[in-house]
Order: C-alpha cells, then structure tokens, then sequence
C-alpha cells in the first residue's frame, strides 16, 4: 500500500476525522466494557459526561489539562529544535520540588519575603531547576555528539530517586508523621480557585498565557526562527548565521523551564507539596500532546483538553458501570491512536498498488 | 574495599548478574531489530508489560511454560505490527505511536488481568521455569533455559544482520529506505517484519518476569526496564555483541548496588545506591557511544514517491 | 510492431502531480546498443519519466515494453528483473555500509541463511574490471568521493546485470576527469551491447555521447533526432522553446584594490584542508578557481562563508581581520552562495520568505531588537522574487517546492539584494550553476557578472572547466590543499590547468 | 433496612497487601448484605480528590481509603461533604466532625514473628526487604527487630529499600543479595522475598497477610492485620448515625483482634519449644496489656556491619 498527499484536503475531510476517531474509540471502550460483562447501553453517554458534561467534569477536565499543557509546551519547543527532549518527568519533579524549596522551607513558611516576590522567586527556581536539569543533556549532545533521548530518559531515574531522597531528608516535612513528603508550600501562595467548591486553579490561566506567548514567540521572534531553521535543517541553519550553541541552549532552557513550571504550578495549584507520585507521567504525556498538536502551540490547548477530558470521562465512567479503571487509560490510547491515523487520513489518500 | 572484592568473589553475584541482565538482553536486542531498520520502539515497556501478563496467563490457564513464551511473542508480536501500521504504512511520528503503544499494551493487560481475576486478594502463581541444574556449568546452570536463549540470540541476531541476505536488507532499510526501494526491497514489508520480530523478544523479556524472575503477574512490575533497553541500544552502538555487554554492565551495577546498599553506610541514603546504574549507563555511554554511527534514516518516516 | 532490436518501448506515459502533468502523453523507444540522451530544463519532467520506468512512479496512464513484455507498474523489483538499471539524480547509497553491502543488496534470496560475500565479492570485482571501474569492495560508502560513488552506483546496476541503463545526470556531480572515465566506461557498455538513456544539462556532453536525443518541455516530448544531425544551439532552442541568450562576457571594466587578501592561510577542515594559501580577490574583477572538488575548495569556501576559521594565516576583508561568523560577514558586504542548496542553502520546510532574509534577518531592516517584521520583510522577500524571477511557489510556500533552478535564484537573490540597496563587495560563489539547465546557467552566470561590474570582487570556484574559462577573469587552480598563484585568464590554456589540477604544476 | 452505601478508593491494586486486607473486610460486609459496596484501585495521587468528590456526590455515606499522600485534599473533601462519613488510613488526627482515621498498628504480633525469627535464625543474620520507608512499614520492622533482640540479643539486621511497592523481581534480588550474605531468616513486606527464601532453602516471615498456604517449607509465621474490626465498628456507627471523627488506630491492635500473630501452621513443630512458650507469654501481656510495643516509625538502618 502506499499513501498519496491529497492535493486539496476538503474541509468536510477534515471535520470527518474527528467523527472517526471518536466512532473508533466508542467502539473499543464497547468491546472492552462487553469483554467486562457491563452493560454497553450507558457507557457513551458517561464517558461524554463525565468528561464535559457538567461544570464539576469541565473543572476537572481543565484541572487534569494543565499540567499538560506546560509539559507539551516543552516538548513542544524541545522536538521544533530536534531536542528530543524525554525528561520532562524528571524535569517536573525538580521544579516541584524547587518551588516548595523557595517557598515553604523553614517549616512552610518559606524565606521571610513578602509574598508576591516570594511568589515568583519560587516559580524562578522551578524554572531554573528544570532548564539546568535539559540543560547537561542539551550541551552533551551538542558538544559530544551524545544522544539525548538515553540521558534525558535516564536522568528521570536519576532525579526522582534524589527527590526520594531528599523526601526521606532534608525536604522532609516533619509534620507529616514519616510520611516521605516535602514540607508545604506556604499557604498563601497557592493559587487561587477558579470555580467555588472545584479545585482548578488560576495555573490554567498562566498555561493558557504561556501557550500564546509561545505562539508568538515562534511566529515573531528571531529566536522563533532560529529554532524552527535549527530544527529543521542544522546546516543551512548554521550556513544564515543562527548560533547553533546558543539555540539549542535556549531551548533546552526553555524546555526544561517549561516542564519545571508544570511541577510548581501542580504544586501551587493542586498538591501544596511534593510527593512521589504527584505526578501520573506529565511528562511523558507531554511529548504525545506536542505531537498531537502538530508541534504547535495553540494545537497544545486543545489537544490537552482533549486528552484530559477523555481520559476524565473514561474514568468517571468505568465507576459508574463498574468496570475496571483501567479501562480509561486504554481508551485515552486508543483515542490518541485513532485521532493520529484519522488526520492522516484526511491528508493522504491510500492507494493499494 | 575489600567489601567490594568479597563482593565479586562470590559467585552468587556472578549468577545475580546474569538474571538481571535477561529480560534486559531479550528487551535490548528487540529494540536493536526495531532500531537498525529505522524504526524507534518506545512501545517497549508497555510491549513488555503484555508479554508479561499474556505469557503468565497462558501458562496459569494451562499451557506449557515453553507455549506461554509463545503466547508472550504472539503478544509483542501483535502490539509489534500495531506499531508496524502506524510508524511505516502511516509514517506517523514514531515518538508518539511508541508512547501511545506502551500506553495502550499497559493498560489493556491490567484491563484484561483484572476483567480476568477480578476477585482475588493475592496474585495467583504458577510454577515457574527451574533452573538448568544438570547442565554443570558453573553460573549457567544456576540460570533458567530462558537465560540461556537469551544468550543464545545474541549470536544469532548477530548472523542474521550481517551473514545473511535479510539483514543486510534490514540494515540498508534503517540507512537508506530509498536505497534498498531501488534494489527492489520493500520498505515496508522489511521494516514491518523487524519491528514485529523485534517486538517478539520485547514480550519474552516481559515473560521472562512473569516465568522466570517471579511467578505471577503484578501491576508495574516492568518498572521502567524497558526505557533501560532503549537507552542500552545506544550505547552498544546498534550492535548486538555491545548490546549483551550493556546489559551485563547495566546488571552488574544494579546487582552490585543492591549488595553495597547491605554493606555500605548506612549514613548514605538508600536512594544513592540506587541511583549507581543510571548514573554510571550515563557515564558508560559519554565515554564509549560518542558520536555513534546511527542507522542514518532513524526516526525518519518514509512515504514512498514523496521527497 | 516491436523491431527485434528495440529493448523498450514507452507508449503514452502520462504522470500528473496534481494540475500539473510532468509527463503528458510521452512516447519513447530505445534500440538496443544505443545511448539515448534526454534533455529539458528544469522541471521538464525528465526524472519523472525514468522514475515511472524504473517503478519509483505509478503512470496515471500509458504503458511499457521491456524486451517485448509489458512492465508491472510501480514496482523497482519488476524493473531489476526485466534488466534496468538505474543510477538516480541524488544518490541511492547507505553511507554507513561498505560498497560490496550496497552492491549485494537485494540480489540474493532474501531467506538464503548465509550470504555468499566471497563470491560476490569476486564478482564485483570481476564486473569492475570488465568496465575498468576500480572499487574497494570493504570501504564505507560515506568515505568515498563523488566520482567513486557513481561507480558504486554504476556497479550496483552492472552487477544485477543491467541491459538497460538510466543515468539520471550522472556528471552533473563529476569533475571533467571523471566524467571522461564515465564515458569511456558507457562506450564499452554500448560496445557490449547495452543500451543506455543519458540525462543531462550539458548540451555539448550530450552530443558527443548520445547517439540519440528526445527533448522534453513542460511534460511533453517536443523533439526527437539524431545526435549527428542537430547542434547545441537547435538543442537549446528546443529546450527553451526560443534563443537562448548567451551570457556575453565582456572584460572587467575597472579592477579595484583588494577586497579580500589571504596571506599563507591554512585550514584544517573535517574532510578537506587548505595548506598556506595566499590570495588576493579584488574589486572588479572575477577570480575563478579550478580543481578537482574534494581539494580544499569547500575549505575555502567555508573559510570565507564564515563557517570555519584559519588555523594560521591572516585573512582580511576590506582592511579588517574577517570574523568566523556569517552574521558578520553579511554586514560586511560578502554575498555567499554554497554549494549545496538542498542540504545547505536553504530550509525547505520553512516559507520562501523566511529563506529570502534568513542572512539578515537580525538586522534593522528586518527585525525591531527581538521581534521581526514580518511586512517588511515579506516585502523584501516579494522584491527578490521579481527581480530574480523566482517562479514556482510564492512567498508563503515551502522553500522545498521549489526546483532547483528557481531555489538556486533565491540563493543568488538573498545575497545580492541588500535591503538598503548596497552592492556586495564580494561574492563567493561555490559551484553556482550545478545542476541547473542552460536557462538558468545563463542567467546565473549573468547576474553573478552585472554584480562583477557593479564592483564587487568574485571568487567563483567551479568544477566545470568551462564555466571556469568562461566566467573567470584570473583563474588558479586548486590541488591537494594548495593554490596556485592566479594568472590572468587568457595566460592559461586548457592543457596547462588540467596539468594544474593533477598537481603537475 | 435498607444497605448502607460505602465506597472505598486505594492507590494501589486491590492486590496490594495493605489494601487487599480493607477490600476483604468490606467484601465481607458486602456478603454479609449489610453494605453496598463499590471501589476504585490504583487511583492517582492526582484523581484522588476527584473520585472522592465523584463518591459523595454519589450518594455513598461511608468513605474509605488511604489518604497517606494526599492528606490536604482529602479533609478538604471532607469539609465539602459534612454530611458523609470518611474513615481514611492516615498518619494525622481525625478531622471533627466527620473525618476518622485508622492505621496498621500491627506492631505487637510483628514484635511476636521478631521473637520467633530470633529464636530461629542460625547465623544470626537477618534481611528485611522493604518497598519505601514509610511509617507503616518502619513501625513494624522496628518491632520486629526489638522481638528479635528480645530472644536473640546477638542477631543483627540487614535492610534494603527497592523504592518501589512493585517490583517483586527486584525484591527477589535484594533478598538473593542477604541471603548470599549469611542472612537464613527474610522479613517479607514485599511480594518476591519469601520466593527468594523458598528457593534457597531459606526461611521467612510473613507480614500484614498469611502466605504459608503458599509457601509451606518458608514461611514461619505471620503478623496478620484483620481490618474487621474496624471496617465492622465503622458500619455500625454510621448506621446507628453515631459515627464521629475519632481515631481507629486501636482496633488494628491485638485486644480488638485487628492483628493476630497467624497460626504456625506448617511450623508448628518446627518452631522451639522455649520459644512458643515466650512468645505465648508475650502474647499473654500484650492482650493484659502488661506490655506496650514501642512505635518508631523512622527509616530502619541495617545493624550488620
Ligand atoms: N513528488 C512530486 N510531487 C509533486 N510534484 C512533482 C513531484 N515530482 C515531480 N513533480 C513535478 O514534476 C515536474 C517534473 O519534475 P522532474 O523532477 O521530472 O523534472 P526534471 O526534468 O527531472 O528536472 P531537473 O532537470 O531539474 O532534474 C516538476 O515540475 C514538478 O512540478
Ligand atoms: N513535495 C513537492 N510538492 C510539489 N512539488 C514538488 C515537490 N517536490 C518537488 N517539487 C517540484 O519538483 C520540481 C523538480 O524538483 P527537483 O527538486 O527535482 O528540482 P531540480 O531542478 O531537479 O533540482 P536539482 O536538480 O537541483 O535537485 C520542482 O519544480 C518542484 O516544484
Ligand atoms: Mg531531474
Ligand atoms: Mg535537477
């Protein structure tokens, strides 16, 4: 079989794929709750409720979107450059933990500042932990030639056993009874709620922002085009002037910055500390959103939208047919699968000979 | 110091080493098929996780050991031409369909595991592989047969890509996909066939955790062995000589650590010990796989006819 | 009503890319023993032509004949077993692997569960002697110069057994040397009866190895007759579809001091090396190097393209020591033209407008501090698309839609039209006309003198002997690193640079 | 009457030892037709909260589950729903009016396996594999290894953390490495340990479940945590609308039969003499309540050089 680039790709195509995928991903969960002995009948109609059915689905939905939508924005940058950033994990959990170490030490109440410096300085150190954790891979790689996608994935190991390390010493809380948790987050400087009685925070609003600056950033920087040149083709990159060094540097900055934030911001919005199982792979999530975005920035929103409110719903629903919630993780990925080839679809053509 | 020499002296560690480094040999080797016909495989740990599960089921429900490594492959296998459909028919990103694979196959064999046994308080077991006793040898025989196969593949995957016709096709797909179409190859049948095939031994690793190393099947017990794989392939440079040296090497720190953490300062936190064979993966693979000959058409989708 | 001597026999084949048809209806048959040359400008749909035959392509319609049996459609293996073979436009080689990997590839029964590398070893050496290739079977492909790789190429459809050879612009890569070797290899394969279809820009070239030439413009076959009785310029007629004009060149009118001196300058570069260079390039003047490509022309194109640095020597531009940074080399009024537009000139998957001002695209005209202008440069990216005639895709299209004639304008139009109306006060210009039609050529080679005589200084380094000789007012000759001083073009005769260039000198 | 609603949500898989001990006792109850009965496992630290809400807006009138790692976010819960009762394990206070608290304080029966391992252990040496140290699991090995010395005054302990409650292969390692190190008794908190005993001929002990049925040859005894109790009492108060936020801790304990020191079983014999007469006194003063095991919940460290 081969695939043939549709000249015009009809906008009805377009809106189709969506259908499809969704068609696709019904019919899986129906097999799967089948297989279980559940009743088929409900299970659509949960799967869309629990996702976006309600203001309290919508609150979670966006709740679960983002952290997302910081780790796809850095991979976003990251994969735009060929940074084949797959640490974001590990860059996560240092800036959590950066954060709670700016803002809470001395038994949460963090260093005596006033609280909108000590605010940012704590959002700065998430950011700088992440951006130095990509930045040793980002210079290996440019100055070795070693491969970034072992050492980021590595590093992941590496840093989540030294947060569990220090978890069990010096960022221990000792008010949590043994419990391997870092000291809180001074209290005021958790963000605030959006909704009454729901938990998603302003950090949707700062990811949201940070999508679009991004967007700008690509679209109206020199830097913007430095990295797309970079990533594209290094050598004619290099050949019009764009310091090869300097951007991937910047990227890996960036990129790391990005998934140190989504750490604080889970901090500052959700957790109050750091555990070690905060976070249910952001990170790596992150890569599949960026992709599924088509590496673009605005496409990140939607698409984490979308991954969280499938994975939401699904969620919502295995409880209310009882079936096991594992179910939801494979209908995220077969929904994941089945939006990919569907959008391919509604650009190529497949011929048979 | 002398700790660490009674370490090694004793041949108890020598076997540890061994066993450790078998799902990590069948898991490397995997990917290094996927890899030298240009495809990454991230869909390897949930690969491994499906192996595990479908392997163990099948021998709990019945079957020989021997057909639940079977079932393992037809498993992998499965996930392997998933795989296959997306990152060469579709030439979708192979970061994505092996991140969304490993997602998928995990998620399904709990689904399953749990549809399956939906009541118990501790996991079921089976009766393992034992090890090969009556082979004399001195840390082999300590070993399960599925450690010997694992040693075995090495050399073969060995003669396969460089002594036989198919591999240098394999090889020339993973360099140059142009190329081998316009010596008549097909691009897409060859790196179909290596991703399936290499996805197989991705669900024997995993079976070999369920068969050999335990005896049941258990939620996350593939615990991030199958990113190990992926990072080993680089450092053995894509080949499969290097990549049972990793694997050993990788084994060797992990084993060593678990006995340094017994014997060590306890002063130190336990995590530090831990932390030793990635650490040390990282530095093995800054002094050794520097500037590695990449297959040069990894990560690059091909559509036939497009430039 | 196929003749016995006729090997193949195209009928009607007709390929659309959309709205645009690259073969519309052609018709072609070839005898056996005969070299068939095809010709067209860019774009003409020759590559499309052999690719439908060699199965690379599915024809929307039409039909072929190998040896009187009809072809399977769309299937390289089909093509290889009917005896074609076929040496491509851009190489199809592994890098990584050695020459015999490349060669033995696919010939052998893909489950056979041993290779028989010895055999095929002696085999391929057996064939290369035949044709007088010499070839180390065990060497990595990537450690080989061009001209080895198109015998590698050449070798790969011999060693099948090839009965009908396509050579899609095999000397477009080649020094004069080597594609003299290459023809007296054709002759032998002609001798034995094989029968060849030869692609090429270079119209004289043509005539003197084909037997046989079909001219293609837009798609169509316009053309068909025998070498002996046509010219160069019925050719470019043909082609062009009118006169082409030459690129009358006229003596510098005003030769100015030094715009650039290099004094012993040696370069250690990753592949090639330039051993104590000294040289001085100056207003008004075109100074062309000659030299087999791989003897330190890239060194030193790189050396002045800013993108490595002396390890000894001085190098000035215009009285200031040169900076390796082609940022500031833009600033400073070089216009840089590299070798490689594919890989290194320009960014295909980014809009032709960000290609057209990617050298200064930080300067004010283009950008506020960090921030772009998009308008204006847009703008800008307009104006060089008229003024050099970019044609193919507009602004806003990926710079990889365009063919190579028109990308290598892009090129040209970048770095000659400075925002601020400038002249460049040097032009490196590496291989500027390679692969290009004659149009194009023409053009080239025209805008590259205007720019001479508005006062810039040139240095044209070349492989082609004749674009050398055309172009160059002092011509020197490369070899091995070193250079030879620079003599004024009528001091040298051909024989006298070839000696040069074999490093007799 | 009309059943009772309860929901419970774990973080791990109802296989887990700790979690499987809660879902038995509710199940129980379920059998039993007093309570209808719905859980989630392996909930994410970040779902949590939202299955919980998902639980009390549901109607559910009994909440439990492991609140260990989100403690914030469960009492705020607790907060939005005063009208549901929440019985979390947690290492905190209760939270008036509705939010209880429980815990494995099974500290005593696993003071009484330490005597029997000391009394058994040849070499002296005994390895404790662990998943993470955290206070449920320190309390315990403390005990343990307090019961040990009891008996045993020269016994010395190695203890290794995998950082992982799901690695059996792992854990198997690390308990091959003890034993190559002289270790002939395994403290098996995680799942692979006494696997790795029985294969070498070796011997454990069992904690929070009994796996002798599986491990006949190896497994001496066990310190068996029985939920019944609290699960039992916690139904009852809110079916009766008594229930408070009171602290459950003390029904894990021996006098309330919420641990046991399981039957020796296969060990019966095997076991000394002088030692089953020890421990049975041991046993004696703890349920007279002449005799209190010290709770330690810090990181255990190894003793053996
Ligand atoms: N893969 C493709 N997709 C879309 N259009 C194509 C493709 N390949 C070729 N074309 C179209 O076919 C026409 C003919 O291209 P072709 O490569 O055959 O030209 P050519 O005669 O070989 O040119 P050159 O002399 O530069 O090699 C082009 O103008 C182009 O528009
Ligand atoms: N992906 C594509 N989509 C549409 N048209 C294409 C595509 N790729 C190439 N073309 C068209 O194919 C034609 C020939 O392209 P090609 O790259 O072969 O140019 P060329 O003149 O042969 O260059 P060169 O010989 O220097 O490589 C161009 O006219 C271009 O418009
Ligand atoms: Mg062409
Ligand atoms: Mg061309």
């Amino acid at each position: 079989m081969r695939l043939e680039k549709r000249q015009v790709v009809s906008p009805s195509a377009m809106a189709l794929a969506p259908l499809g995928a969704i068609a696709f991903t019904l019919l899986v969960s129906s097999l799967l709750v089948l297989w279980a002995g559940a009743p088929v009948g409900p299970t659509w109609g949960h799967l869309l409720k629990g996702g976006f059915g309600s203001v309290f689905a919508w609150t979670e939905t966006l709740t679960r979107a983002t952290p997302l939508i910081l780790t796809g924005l850095a991979a976003t940058v990251a994969f735009k450059a060929r940074l084949f950033n797959i640490g974001a994990e590990g860059q996560l959990y240092a800036g959590a933990l950066a954060a709670v170490a700016v803002g809470g030490l001395h038994g949460g109440e963090g260093w005596a500042l006033p609280n909108a410096l000590l605010f940012g300085l704590a959002m700065l150190a998430a950011a700088a932990a992440g951006a130095l954790l990509l930045l040793g891979p980002a210079l290996m790689k440019a100055k070795l030639g070693v491969d970034e996608v072992v050492t980021t994935l590595l590093l992941n190991f590496i840093v989540l056993l030294g947060v569990s390390a220090l978890l069990d010493g010096a960022m221990k809380d000792p008010a949590a009874m043994g419990w391997p948790q870092s000291v809180g987050l001074k209290p005021e400087l958790e963000l605030a709620r959006l909704v009454e009685g729901a938990r998603l925070h302003t950090g949707l609003l700062a990811a949201s922002a940070l999508s679009v600056l991004l967007w700008a950033v690509f679209k109206y920087t020199t830097f913007g085009f430095d990295v797309r040149a970079q990533g594209a083709n290094p050598r004619a990159a290099a050949f019009a002037g764009v310091p090869a060094t300097r951007t991937v540097v910047g990227v890996a900055l960036l990129s790391g910055a990005l998934a140190g934030l989504a750490g604080a911001v889970e901090v500052a919005g959700r957790t109050g500390y750091v555990t070690l199982d905060m976070s249910p792979g952001y990170g790596y999530s992150g890569i599949v959103i960026a992709m599924l975005a088509g590496l673009h920035p605005l496409g990140v929103l939607a698409a984490s939208v979308f991954v969280a409110g499938v994975l939401v719903g699904a969620d919502t629903m295995s409880r209310a047919i009882n079936v096991p919630t594992y179910i939801a993780d494979v209908i995220v990925a077969a929904s994941l699968i089945s939006v990919l080839v569907a959008t391919l679809l509604a650009q190529y053509r497949v011929r048979w000979k | 110091m002398s700790e660490l020499l009674d370490i090694l002296a004793n041949p108890a560690f020598w076997v540890a080493v061994l066993r450790i480094a078998t799902p990590l040999i069948f898991g490397t080797l995997g990917v290094l098929l996927c890899e030298r016909a240009g495809v990454l495989n991230l869909g390897i740990e949930g690969i491994m996780v499906a192996g595990a599960f479908a392997g163990w089921l099948a021998v709990y429900a019945g079957a020989p050991l021997w057909v639940g490594v079977g079932v393992a492959m037809l498993a992998g296998a499965v996930f392997g031409l998933l795989h296959a459909f997306l990152t060469v028919a579709l030439a979708l990103s192979q970061h994505v369909a092996g991140l969304g694979i490993t997602l998928l196959a995990t998620s399904l064999s709990y689904y399953g595991y749990r549809v399956s046994f939906p009541k118990v308080n501790t996991p079921p077991t089976i009766q393992p592989f034992q090890p090969m006793e009556a082979l004399g040898i001195p840390i082999l025989a300590a070993q399960t047969p599925l450690t010997l196969l694992a040693l075995l593949l090495v050399p073969a995957v060995g003669w396969l890509l460089y002594r036989t016709p198919l591999g240098l096709a394999i090889r020339m797909v993973g360099e140059n996909p142009q190329a081998a179409e316009s010596q008549g190859a097909s691009v897409l049948a060859l790196r179909t066939g290596a991703i399936v095939a290499g996805s197989a031994l991705m669900g024997v690793a995993g079976a070999f955790l369920t068969l050999s190393a335990f005896n049941s099947f258990y939620f996350n017990m593939v615990n991030g062995r199958g990113w190990i794989c992926v990072a080993l392939v680089v450092f053995a440079s894509w080949k499969p000589g290097k990549a049972l040296l990793g694997a050993l090497l990788f084994a060797f720190f992990d084993a060593l650590q678990l006995r340094l953490q017994q014997a060590g300062d306890a002063a130190l936190p336990y995590q530090l010990y831990l932390m030793l064979p990635y650490a040390l993966s990282i530095l093995a693979l800054v002094l050794v796989a520097r500037r590695a000959a990449y297959p040069q058409a990894l990560m690059k989708p091909y559509r036939k006819g497009e430039r | 009503m196929t003749r016995p001597s006729q090997v193949l026999r195209l009928a009607n084949i007709t390929k659309r890319f959309g709205a645009l048809a690259a073969n519309d209806g052609i018709s072609l048959d070839l005898a056996a023993g005969e070299v068939l040359a095809l010709l067209g400008e860019n774009g003409a749909g020759k590559s499309t032509l052999v690719s439908i035959l060699f199965g690379h392509y599915t024809a929307d319609a039409g039909s072929i004949e190998v040896f009187g049996r009809p072809l399977p459609p769309g299937q390289p293996r089909a093509a290889l077993a009917a005896g074609i073979g076929m040496v491509h436009q851009h190489f199809t080689l592994a890098d990584n692997l050695s020459v015999l990997d490349n060669v033995l590839m696919g010939t052998e029964p893909l489950w056979r569960p041993v290779s028989r590398r010895g055999a095929a070893r002696q085999k391929l050496l057996e064939v290369a002697g035949r044709f007088s290739l010499s070839v180390q079977p065990e060497a990595a492909v990537g450690t080989l110069s061009v001209g080895e790789r198109q015998r590698v190429e050449i070798l790969k459809a011999l060693y099948r057994g090839a009965r009908i050879l396509i050579l899609d612009e095999p000397t477009a890569v080649l020094t004069p040397r080597e594609s003299e070797a290459l023809f007296d290899t054709l002759g032998q394969m002609v001798a034995q009866g094989l029968s060849i279809i030869f692609i090429s820009h270079k119209l004289a070239e043509v005539l003197r190895v084909a037997h046989r030439v079909a001219v293609l413009r837009g798609g169509r076959l316009v053309a068909e007759a025998a070498a002996r009785d046509t010219t160069q310029a019925q050719l470019a007629n043909w082609m062009v579809g009118q006169d082409v004009p030459q690129a009358g060149r006229l003596p510098p009118a005003r030769v100015g001091g030094a715009a650039c001196s290099l004094h012993n300058v040696s370069v250690e570069g990753s592949r090639e090396r330039l051993i104590g260079v000294s040289l001085d390039l100056r207003a008004g003047e075109i100074t062309a190097i000659a030299g087999v490509s791989g003897n330190g022309q890239l060194a030193l194109a790189d050396l002045l393209c800013g993108l490595c640095s002396a390890r000894s020597g001085s190098v000035t531009l215009g009285g200031l020591p040169l900076q390796a940074s082609p940022a500031w080399l833009v600033r400073h009024g070089v216009a840089r033209i590299p070798e490689d537009r594919h890989a290194v000139g320009i960014v295909g998957d980014l809009p032709v407008w960000e290609n057209a001002v990617s050298e200064r695209l930080r300067s004010p005209a283009f950008a506020r501090g960090a921030i772009v202008r998009r308008a204006a440069a847009q703008a800008h990216a307009a104006r060089i698309v008229r003024a050099f005639d970019v044609r193919g895709a507009g602004v806003h299209a990926p710079a990889r839609a365009l063919s190579g004639g028109n990308m290598q304008k892009l090129i040209l139009g970048r770095a000659l039209l400075s925002p601020d109306g400038a002249t460049p006060k040097l032009i490196v210009a590496h291989q500027p006309t390679w692969g290009l039609d004659i149009g194009a050529v023409a053009y080239v080679q025209r805008q590259i003198l205007a720019a001479r005589d508005a006062g810039a200084a040139v240095l044209l380094l070349s492989d082609d002997l004749d674009e050398v000789l055309a172009m160059g007012d002092r011509i020197a000759v490369m070899h091995a690193g070193s250079l030879t001083p620079p003599r004024a073009a009528g001091e040298w005769t051909r024989e006298e640079i070839g000696l040069a260039m074999a490093g007799a000198a | 009457q009309a059943k009772l609603k309860v929901a419970a949500i774990y973080t791990v898989p109802f296989e887990q030892q700790w979690v499987s001990r809660i879902h038995k006792a509710l199940k129980a109850a379920e059998a039993r037709g007093e309570i209808e009965y719905k859980a989630s496992e392996n909930v994410a630290n970040a779902d949590y909260e939202r299955v919980m809400r998902e639980y009390a807006t549901a109607g559910n009138q009994l909440v439990l589950g492991e609140s260990f790692a989100v403690e914030a976010a469960a009492r705020k819960v607790a907060k939005d729903f005063p009208k549901v009762s929440f019985l979390m394990g947690s290492s905190g206070k209760p939270q008036a009016p509705n939010f209880a608290v429980f815990d494995n304080y099974i500290q005593e029966p696993a003071y009484l396996t330490g005597m029997i391992a000391g009394g058994m252990t040849k070499t002296n040496k005994i390895g404790m594999v662990g998943g993470f140290p955290i206070p449920e699991v320190n309390r315990l090995m403390h005990a343990f290894m307090a019961g040990a010395k009891e008996t045993n005054p020269k016994v010395e302990f190695t203890v290794t953390f995998i950082n992982s409650w799901f690695d059996p292969p792992k854990a198997k390692e690390a308990a091959f490495a003890m034993i190559d190190k002289g270790a002939d008794i395994l403290y098996a908190e995680r799942f692979g340990v006494s696997d790795a005993a029985k294969e070498k001929g070796k011997l454990a002990i069992g904690n929070v479940i009994n796996t002798q049925d599986k491990y006949p040859e190896t497994v001496i005894a066990s310190a068996l945590w029985n939920m019944e109790p609290t699960v039992d009492l916690a139904i009852k108060t809110v079916k009766e609308g008594k229930f408070k936020a009171d602290d459950y801790g003390k029904y894990s304990m021996m006098k309330y039969k919420g641990s046991e020191l399981a039957p020796l079983g296969t060990f019966e014999k095997k076991v000394p003499p002088e030692i089953v007469t020890k421990v049975k006194a041991k046993e004696a003063d703890i349920l007279a309540g002449k005799f209190t095991v010290k709770v330690n919940d810090t990181a255990p460290k190894s003793t053996a050089k």
